[in-house]
């Protein structure tokens, strides 16, 4: 797995305000799902933003591919195929109202063929499992729907780093279980995930790296160490997730096995159905 | 945040999937003769026309057409009772009142609304508008005009949903108990929807640009063909209403005409 | 108050619409203009056009105890500009016309000219004759509003008594009708209309200061102490 | 415990609209909490809304203390001092400049005299822990800090209920906390509560009753066995609060008591801290 992405030292402000992000760093892997954490207002959102190009750091540069980002037209125009955002209020994404032809705007202004567009908008909505939403106006939509062709449109773009600002929030149990099975079916195909959260639940259980925004710097690793740690936790105003608390416990009381990592409540139940019985001092 | 009941039946025609220009042309022949023609008969076959295949082959719902009525009625109503009052009576005297001729020219206006009124509405229940701005972008309307357009459309129910929840807010804190209350309920309703129209446009451009948004908002463009075989049936049918509604003589009273 | 479809005779729908036809295209150049000039602006326009549909839904009360719909005509030729607004209107009134059966097609050049021509120049000439002679700005927002909305109404009341004479006392008998239906009665509805406009700049001053500077109403905005702009919280 | 407020048999559809609600039941009990369950779609929205007042079943009635709901001018403003509502979005009940004039809408719109409703605002700030913000103007607040201030503006209505519409949603765990913090203030000041939310561990830590909204209809009960039936929670679309399962096997293999039922996190680990010693068979 090797650095796709980069966020090099970055400093962020936004204009007359105070500063955001001051030497951010962080690595997007290639093939990895990603989570970033961070409070509302920790900068974990601007951090995407730079990432994507959208906002142009004020120190430090983004790295694409180990280049430095160019801030060109060209340069940002090759940018926005490795890279695409969805943002969390999917009407900040979808300005027409037909949702075949918002989804082909993203193909089209690559100046495709039409019948590559057609493709293009055809693959993307079957691999959100929205094709049957095609022909229908986007007001009509639910929240989740919207939502779903809001990533449908990023997609179009065959970006190799999808970034998702909350792509859950809002969304009842059942659309956040479809949301998170069409990622895994974009990840099945190859695509990079980056998620913006402030859920330690989810990202835990869905993430295989963790990115926590604090202090306006980041701090990476593997999720089961990160979110244990009580003082980052604190400091970036995030709990842990339950499963780490409870699965400690139970480590402790000799019903996990002392190896257990469980990362949510179905590995939790499934590794205590073999108990390894704890041997006596 | 479905929206106006036209806008809802628009989208789930049978119709749908006809070309725009085919059905703006059986429309807008129908609203040239109901303008044109002698009103009657032309009014009244046009609106039999026009409802009929609404009704019958288009399969608009009933209750779509009979909001729409009831939305034109305010000022049909009104201006149509304008017209039925004059100013002198049969008899010479010199008042408000209402005479033959004055009713006459205000059914006859009655009967011009209805039909052509209609005939809009065979064109606007059958037809998504995005449908028709394709039309018209490909019929050389400017693209930054169709490009607005479109967004208007787009963002009118972002916006009214924003309006329906503020004052659903309002009045459940009393915002129209009384006239003052409303007043101070309206000016904040309308900041406060104007400021989200300007938010809105913001967040939609910062969408856009990760998009690759570089001035132009153009989509794919799926042209319905036009059908031979309605074009012919609509030209057939127009010539019919046409030739059917100058052979009948006017019947009745001489509908007064202005012009 | 839209001009229904078959409201008016043919030759007077067609006049209407070649007197409206001039002030649109002359619209339509300085959008392409702006949105050549600035393209994200079409997404402002946008907006815009939707607020000005949006208007249309809110109810206002009158003197007189009854209610109406702003025009909001006014309102939009001090935000945006009479050329602006002869455009959007067009656009409004055709979504008016197709989307809720208020207004029509062969009425559409009728209903433009009073609504997106006289409405917003007269307006806007009130707001600027006003602020030439140094009234405040809240003075000048109340005469485009109040102005606007009266001056759509009389046009509109002329557009009926053109199309409909009085069979006794001629076009002057059926515009003094159409004035005292349409015109007379809404005297008080411009009067709130105005009124509604002075507190709702006065609230744009305080919560948009920055979107009414970039429109170039600097004089909306009251100078405000220094805020950090940062902390303004919509999103992070 | 008596009803304050109950839905009779209420059918509601949107005009145009398949039916929403069909012979809901609903009887909120003065000073309970009680947490209305479903998925998006399911109608919850709508029977808070009824039971407000703001919309009018199609039949059936909605009760205030025993009497039915009269949907005059006069009876629906009485109304209105009886139970508010506090929707998802804090924009769209925030429409004045300033926190302070916001919140003093609906007391002035009473037509109370200033000093009372001067009285009203710093009681309602205060409750809500915003008393600081008072003089901020509301589109410089966090999101979490615009959400307290909506229910402010609703609070100084004095209302015996107040209705929130998922209160937590989109506040990261901090703010959450905060959300919750304030609205035991106001369970302890006596205002009786009622959350609408699609988050079922929240229901089972914060409700003491709960009721689903399901096929139209409602069913209302206490948490612990409404949110354990797998058939209700598979119709409503909805998932079971991991606390129930973590707990139910956890009574299995007897590390917890048999008697035990933890409600959240905190109750699981302190329960689980004197487990009682599983009898032999």
């Amino acid at each position: 797995m090797t650095g796709v992405l980069r966020a090099v030292a970055v400093d962020f402000a936004y204009p007359g305000g105070p500063p955001v992000l001051t030497g951010a760093e962080l690595e997007v892997r290639r093939g990895s799902r990603l989570a970033v954490l961070g409070a509302n207002g920790s900068g974990k959102s601007t951090l995407l933003r730079c990432l994507t190009g959208a906002l142009r750091p004020d120190a430090g540069c983004i790295e694409v591919e180990g280049r430095p980002l160019q801030y060109s037209r060209g340069g940002l125009r090759r940018h926005r195929q490795v890279v695409q955002l969805v943002t969390q209020d999917p009407d900040d994404q979808l300005f027409s109202a037909s949702v075949r032809a918002d989804v082909s705007f993203g193909p089209v202004n690559l100046g495709l063929p039409e019948s590559d567009v057609r493709d293009r908008v055809t693959e993307a909505l079957d691999l959100l499992a929205v094709g049957h939403l095609a022909d229908r106006p986007t007001h009509q939509l639910s929240y989740g729907e919207r939502k779903r062709v809001a990533i449908a449109g990023a997609v179009s773009m065959r970006p190799a780093v999808l970034a998702l600002d909350e792509p859950t929030a809002g969304l009842d149990p059942s659309g956040v279980e479809d949301a998170l099975g069409a990622l895994a079916g974009l990840a099945a195909a190859g695509t990079t995930l980056v998620m913006a959260t402030h859920d330690v639940d989810l990202a835990l259980a869905w993430a295989d790296e963790v990115a926590v925004v604090v202090g306006g710097g980041v701090r990476h690793g593997a999720p089961i160490s990160l979110l244990r740690s009580a003082d980052l936790l604190d400091l970036a105003r995030l709990r842990r997730p339950w499963v780490i608390t409870v699965g400690d416990r139970l480590r402790a009381l000799g019903v996990l096995p002392p190896q257990a990592e469980p990362r949510d409540e179905a590995s939790l139940l499934e590794m205590m159905l073999h108990p390894v019985p704890v041997e006596e001092p | 945040m479905t929206g106006p009941a036209i806008d809802v039946a628009a989208w789930s025609s049978p119709w749908r999937w006809k070309s725009p220009g085919d059905k703006l042309l059986l429309s807008g022949g129908l609203v040239l003769a109901a303008l044109l023609l002698p009103t009657w008969p032309a009014s009244p076959a046009v609106a039999a026309v026009a409802v009929g295949l609404a009704l019958g082959p288009a399969r608009v719902p009933a209750r779509v057409l009979a909001r729409a009525a009831r939305a034109a009625a305010v000022f049909v109503l009104l201006g149509t009772a304008t017209i039925a009052v004059t100013w002198r009576s049969d008899d010479g005297g010199f008042g408000p009142t209402v005479t033959g001729q004055s009713l006459a020219a205000a059914v006859d206006t009655l009967a011009h609304t209805v039909a052509g009124t209609a005939a809009v509405l065979l064109l606007a229940a059958t037809t998504p508008m995005t449908d028709l701005l394709a039309w018209a972008r490909r019929r050389g309307v400017a693209e930054p005009v169709v490009d607005v357009a479109g967004l208007v459309y787009r963002m009118l129910f972002v916006l009214l949903a924003t309006l329906g929840a503020v004052r659903a807010a309002q009045v459940a804190r009393l915002g129209y108990v009384d006239r003052r209350a409303t007043m101070r309920s309206a000016a904040p309703l309308v900041a406060a929807v104007l400021v989200r129209a300007f938010d809105r446009a913001r967040r939609l451009e910062a969408g856009l640009a990760g998009r690759g948004f570089a001035g132009n908002l153009g989509v794919l463009d799926d042209e319905r063909p036009t059908s031979p075989r309605f074009v012919i049936g609509t030209v057939a049918g127009l010539t019919v209403l046409v030739a059917g509604c100058l052979a009948v003589p006017t019947s009745g009273h001489v509908p007064v005409l202005p012009w | 108050m839209h001009i229904a479809e078959g409201y008016l005779p043919p030759v007077q729908a067609a006049a209407w619409t070649l007197a409206a036809a001039p002030f649109v295209v002359h619209g339509g150049r300085a959008l392409i203009a702006e949105v050549r000039e600035r393209p994200e602006s079409r997404l402002l326009l946008g907006a815009a056009g939707a607020f000005t549909f949006v208007l249309s839904a809110i109810k206002l009360p009158s003197v007189t105890g009854s209610s109406s719909h702003p025009t909001g005509t006014g309102l939009g030729a001090v935000l945006f500009r009479p050329p602006i607004m002869a455009v959007l209107s067009t656009i409004v009134l055709l979504f008016q016309a197709l989307l809720l059966a208020h207004g029509g097609i062969t009425t559409l050049g009728a209903n433009v000219f009073s609504m997106g021509v006289v409405g917003p120049w007269v307006g806007y000439g009130a707001y600027r004759a006003c602020r030439a002679v140094r009234l405040p700005f809240a003075v000048g927002v109340f005469a485009a509003l109040a102005l606007a909305d009266l001056s759509t109404y009389v046009t509109t009341s002329i557009q009926l008594g053109l199309a409909h004479p009085d069979p006794a006392a001629g076009v002057p008998g059926s515009m003094a009708e159409f004035l005292g239906v349409f015109a007379l009665t809404q005297i008080p509805l411009a009067i709130a209309e105005g009124l509604l406009g002075v507190v709702v700049f006065r609230l744009l001053g305080r919560v948009a200061p920055g979107e009414l500077r970039s429109l170039g109403l600097g004089a909306a905005v009251p100078a405000p102490p220094r805020q950090a702009a940062g902390a303004s919280g919509s999103g992070e």
